[in-house]
């Protein structure tokens, strides 16, 4: 079977806030809850930035600009699916069930004590495009144990250059494999921007050349990346194989804490895309079916104020606890001699020491 | 009981565990209706069904880290490389993700799952395809690497990677893959992983080496004690991370003398490393230095010239023949 | 700028050995000469499977069946072209200069001093698609020093899975290099049948999705082969970028001297593309231009059968000479103390045996 | 002369010979109008052109591989990983086919590159990105690895690598990038590859050493002098692979103790083949086993707890009071 390459960008809500085709059926409830996420991340982004120019946390990659893909790449996903994503996608970690303090251990480079894999979420992947045959194992494994379940794969735009993302499309289109993954095409990998990284117009042109289709999505427009999210998990449920869908965002901020996008990008893009902004147009939206209001919305965003605040202490009374002695547990589920002699020694002198 | 080669051996461990626990999976480049290219797999797709023995597409990275996958959700995936060189294209699955995600996960993530691949050399395959690669998986951390020698540990030594919580690179030495036979029992038993094997006691010499010089290292023995009369013991490592320093050291201790045998080029392997734990813990024993008896420090060796370059039953002898002067 | 998905195998030879559309212009002594490869091919081929069985040889690749592929994609190509292939592309060698010893050295595992990288090719790769990301450096060096010329990669089908392949189709594309891929169809990778290879109908549709055109090809047509050839190595040495083209053919032998293909392959497939030999096909066709006759015919095979013989006589006369000496100047350029030193004892000891 | 950083100093050593030879190109990830993500190739893109300094797709096998392609048609690339554990990406391309067809070909292609990357910890990177590779690529025969732990010998034995006709695995350990100036003339020099340092001139004992670990020893040393008065000699071995075995002999050979200091884990790394070198070539100089600073057998740590894992000043005098026990 031949699958077509994508042409169009499928969007639902412009980036004016009126809509452009048809809203998923969703409950009023679940539209402001989307919201929530979406102020929850872009508070949280923020936060994390603040909290390392203050030195209390380590280099962080910011996720604005990206809040509606993540949210909608989330939402339809159920309980027995999995997310496999890389770094930049905390939104849809937390509404996994991931704590707020687990991504921030895992940024802190601390052991990940609040991490939990019952959440059906694998651990931050800061190695490009090495999270795609994870993502294609485990939709082989669901397979294999015949569970009408999906993995959830998210990678960025440059890292589809990898060969691991390559191969893993190849993969999957060969095993027919429930596997859904989402290219958050946020338009950078770092200073190289997406018309360096690849020839294709689209990235989604790789869904056909492995035997999936492929789709391009606004990904400003959280309720286009939720509906074509619903149609590629419904088919991988149903057996039919794997989907690929490439959704257009833009990272607003810094690629991390430790770059400084002024020294190759140019400030009129970063305006240009501020007009597209995620939160700005679905609450646009939302406003117009009456479901947010000036009120509300401080309310949402003082909540998820305290959340964090919450969070961030958690994660700062437990942080100074960890030293060699946790290190060594970690290593084998059983200790061999040698690094009991190891931790031994080292211990011993570090206790000398302290 | 019957006698088997390490090919047989090894087909049958993975037949027992398929056949004992359904989260068993075996997968790799032609392992299944042509039950690999050295016939290691033979018959268990048949046995088993293609949904628990299967051909992959040709991508060794894929192919480990699917595995990862396959494991975080609870199987116990048993891929093949085809050849251990080609692991060389999976290194960082192997060596960032396998080896790591029990890590990094903080304890929460276990990676179940054994990697097989033959290599070695001396049997003159083409070009790039006899790498020794143990000491570069020697180096990484949170992984194990198990070298059978005969038959019967190979059988004993998979069963227990299989079960083993941890990663294991389990490589299989293609020389030894039909070059002798062995009795082994048909049912399951294990053969401990971390745990070397004095498989020649002695008390003048020690000579430490795994995989196929472990054959070498035997014969040369056999060559020093009716030359010289000198008794030699040959311990087999087995297992090369984590090294069974004890093993060593108490040997080492007892003979004072050693060569270790390592089949790779000298720099960096883990001829060194068995050296560096004698230094170590054993230093005051020893009255000579300790050889290596090694390829030398080159690429692989063009084929024609293999037989000059591996070491040698009389390479070996004439390390211990030095070792063993006053 | 998108291209569109092939659609149809080209074909100019039916395997009947009618035309069935335009041949490419060509004086009648190439059309000939085209013959007189592919025959050279199978002759050494089946020579060097027979030596492989006389332990005079180590394991082989036959590559029966594809001499068509093979002729076709080397006979466009110019001096300063160069090819970078794999290991069952030997007539393709042959065209570009590589004399017959300096493969037979490869395949024995003897140092190839037949060899020279002045008929601008590279030695065989036998790691499959590691000669890829090679051949687009190649064509990006061509680029940065201003040639008009082209890099030809060759691949197996059973490669393009590997993420080496689609990386460099990649940067291919996006650098605009100057290279044309070969994928050589033939069916099987070893035991994996091509569907199992990967999900799409054709390999070739690799292209688009990497921003490159895509053709398929009927392999054992010479002339098919031949005319795509000669489009997309205009297109690279005109600087307009890089192509695919997958040419369908089919291994008739064994994978290697090492395979059994009855363990996988039922032998009607074998008898089915024996009609479609691409020697047979090409045979009738210049038969019908009177181009050949059964003497002639004989007589070039007798010519070939000669060739081989003197090269087989080369390759046995200079082997026995190459012992452990040879090995130690060819690690690096300037040879360091240590190794120096093993080199010294190991001929020593090696010298006292003898 | 100007006293410079160590990115400064291979900025410029890069900048001279993109200067002298045509055939020099640079490129990598970011190192384009970014100016890689440390700022080691800054302004190198303005100077130069695009088509001299460029980035690439992200992809690690693609670019050491192209690199290949380059090399064979006589250019001389300089591939930049971005990190250097990202190497294992690319590790086939680097271990077979870059260290290997200069031998492959029969020695009539020369893969003259220099691929550079940054490496190390102690800096508190994100996850995976400050491992150790160098007892890896140790292992790669045909490959050439430095690692400079100073500017001046960064920039001369950077142009050596460039003008090397083999390949070079430059490694930079990010702790030095910013940590000290030195003085570095403007103009062309090099510093040998293949050649050690004594940085310290000593006769009681030896510490070997190399990159960040450098001036580690050196503090190490200095607290020991003051300590207890003994006269402490530290060598930068500077290259990794071929190994400067006749410094490290000699040294050793005078002082009759030794310590040697790794920043990686302990098990087959570099520590081990230096400890290798001195058994075979001067046991009988030694008074006392040889110890190995260096982290445990585990993976590079969470960065919270770099400071208690990797080897600290005060862990490498511990190691060399121990050893200057009678
Ligand atoms: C294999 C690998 N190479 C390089 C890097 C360094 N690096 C980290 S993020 C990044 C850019 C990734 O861009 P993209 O995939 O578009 O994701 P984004 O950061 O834009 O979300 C690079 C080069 C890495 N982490 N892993
Ligand atoms: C990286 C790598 N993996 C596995 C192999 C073993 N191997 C050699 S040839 C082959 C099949 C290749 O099939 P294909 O690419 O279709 O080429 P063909 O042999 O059919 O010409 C395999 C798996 C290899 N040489 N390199
Ligand atoms: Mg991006
Ligand atoms: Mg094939």
């Amino acid at each position: 079977m031949t699958f077509s390459l994508p042409t169009h960008v499928t969007q639902v809500i412009s980036p004016e806030g009126k809509l452009v085709s048809d809203p998923p059926e969703l409950p009023p409830e679940q539209l402001v809850e989307f919201y929530r996420w979406m102020v929850l991340g872009r508070v949280f982004s923020n936060r994390m930035v603040a909290l390392q120019r203050q030195g209390r946390m380590g280099t962080f990659a910011p996720l604005n600009g990206q809040e509606a893909a993540s949210v909608g790449l989330a939402a339809p996903m159920m309980d027995d699916d999995w997310l496999v994503g890389s770094y930049r996608e905390a939104i849809s970690f937390f509404m996994r069930g991931i704590p707020i303090t687990a991504i921030m251990e895992q940024w802190a480079g601390y052991i990940p004590i609040s991490y939990s894999p019952a959440t059906n979420v694998m651990p931050i992947q800061v190695v490009l495009a090495s999270q795609m045959p994870h993502a294609v194992g485990m939709a082989m494994a669901m397979q294999y144990k015949k569970k009408a379940s999906a993995v959830v794969a998210v990678i960025g735009d440059g890292a589809t250059s990898e060969g691991d993302f390559n191969e893993s499309l190849n993969f999957a289109g060969a095993f027919k494999a429930p596997l859904v993954t989402v290219v958050q095409n946020n338009g950078w990998a770092i200073s190289v921007p997406r018309e360096k990284q690849t020839a294709a117009e689209y990235i989604a042109h790789r869904g056909p050349a492995f035997g999936m289709p492929g789709y391009v999505v606004d990904g400003n427009d959280v309720f286009a990346v939720f509906k074509t999210m619903e149609t590629c998990l419904e088919r991988a449920r149903a057996g039919e194989g794997p989907s690929l869908i490439e959704v257009i965002t833009y990272r607003m901020g810094a690629h991390t804490t430790a770059d400084d996008p002024t020294k190759y990008r140019p400030p009129e893009e970063l305006a240009e895309w501020e007009k597209k902004d995620p939160i700005t147009r679905y609450r646009i939206y939302l406003r117009t079916l009456g479901l947010l209001n000036e009120e509300k919305e401080a309310g949402i965003e003082e909540e998820v104020r305290q959340e964090l605040q919450i969070a961030v202490e958690r994660y700062e009374s437990e942080r100074p606890a960890q030293r060699a002695e946790k290190y060594f547990d970690l290593v084998y589920n059983d200790t061999p001699p040698q690094l009991a002699r190891q931790r031994d020694e080292l211990l011993q002198f570090l206790n000398r020491e302290r | 009981m019957p006698k088997w080669t390490m090919v047989k051996a090894i087909n049958n461990a993975l037949a027992i565990k398929l056949e004992q626990d359904p989260d068993v999976l075996v997968f790799g480049e032609d392992v299944g209706k042509n039950g690999g290219v050295f016939r290691v797999t033979d018959g268990l797709q048949a046995q088993f069904g293609g949904d628990r023995v299967f051909d992959t597409p040709l991508a060794e990275s894929a192919i480990i880290g699917s595995a990862v996958g396959m494991a975080t959700y609870g199987l116990r995936p048993i891929p093949e490389i085809q050849f251990a060189g080609f692991t060389y294209l999976a290194f960082h699955q192997i060596a960032a993700q396998v080896a790591r995600l029990h890590f990094r996960s903080g304890g929460k993530i276990n990676m179940s799952m054994v990697i097989r691949a033959p290599f070695g050399g001396g049997v003159r395959t083409p070009e790039l395809h006899a790498d020794s690669v143990e000491a570069l998986y020697m180096q990484v951390q949170g992984l194990k690497v198990v070298i059978p020698s005969t038959p019967y540990d190979a059988k004993g030594l998979l069963i227990s990677a299989i079960e083993d919580p941890d990663p294991v690179l389990f490589l299989e030495h293609m020389k030894l893959y039909r070059s002798f036979r062995q009795e082994v029992p048909a049912e399951h038993y294990t053969v401990p992983i971390g745990k070397a094997a004095t498989v020649r006691e002695g008390s003048d010499i020690t000579v430490v080496a795994y995989g196929a010089m472990v054959q070498s290292s035997l014969k040369a023995a056999e060559m020093i004690e009716q030359k010289l009369g000198a008794s030699v013991e040959v311990i087999d490592l087995r297992t090369i991370a984590p090294l069974d320093e004890a093993a060593i050291v108490n040997s080492v201790s007892k003979t004072g003398r050693a060569v270790v045998v390592q089949e790779g080029p000298r720099s960096g392997g883990v001829a060194a490393e068995v050296i560096a734990v004698i230094n170590e813990q054993a230093l005051y024993s020893l009255y000579k230095p300790v050889l290596r008896v090694t390829s030398p420090d080159g690429p692989y060796p063009f084929t024609v010239m293999e037989d000059d370059i591996l070491p040698s039953p009389e390479r070996i002898a004439a390390a211990i023949e030095t070792t063993l002067e006053p």
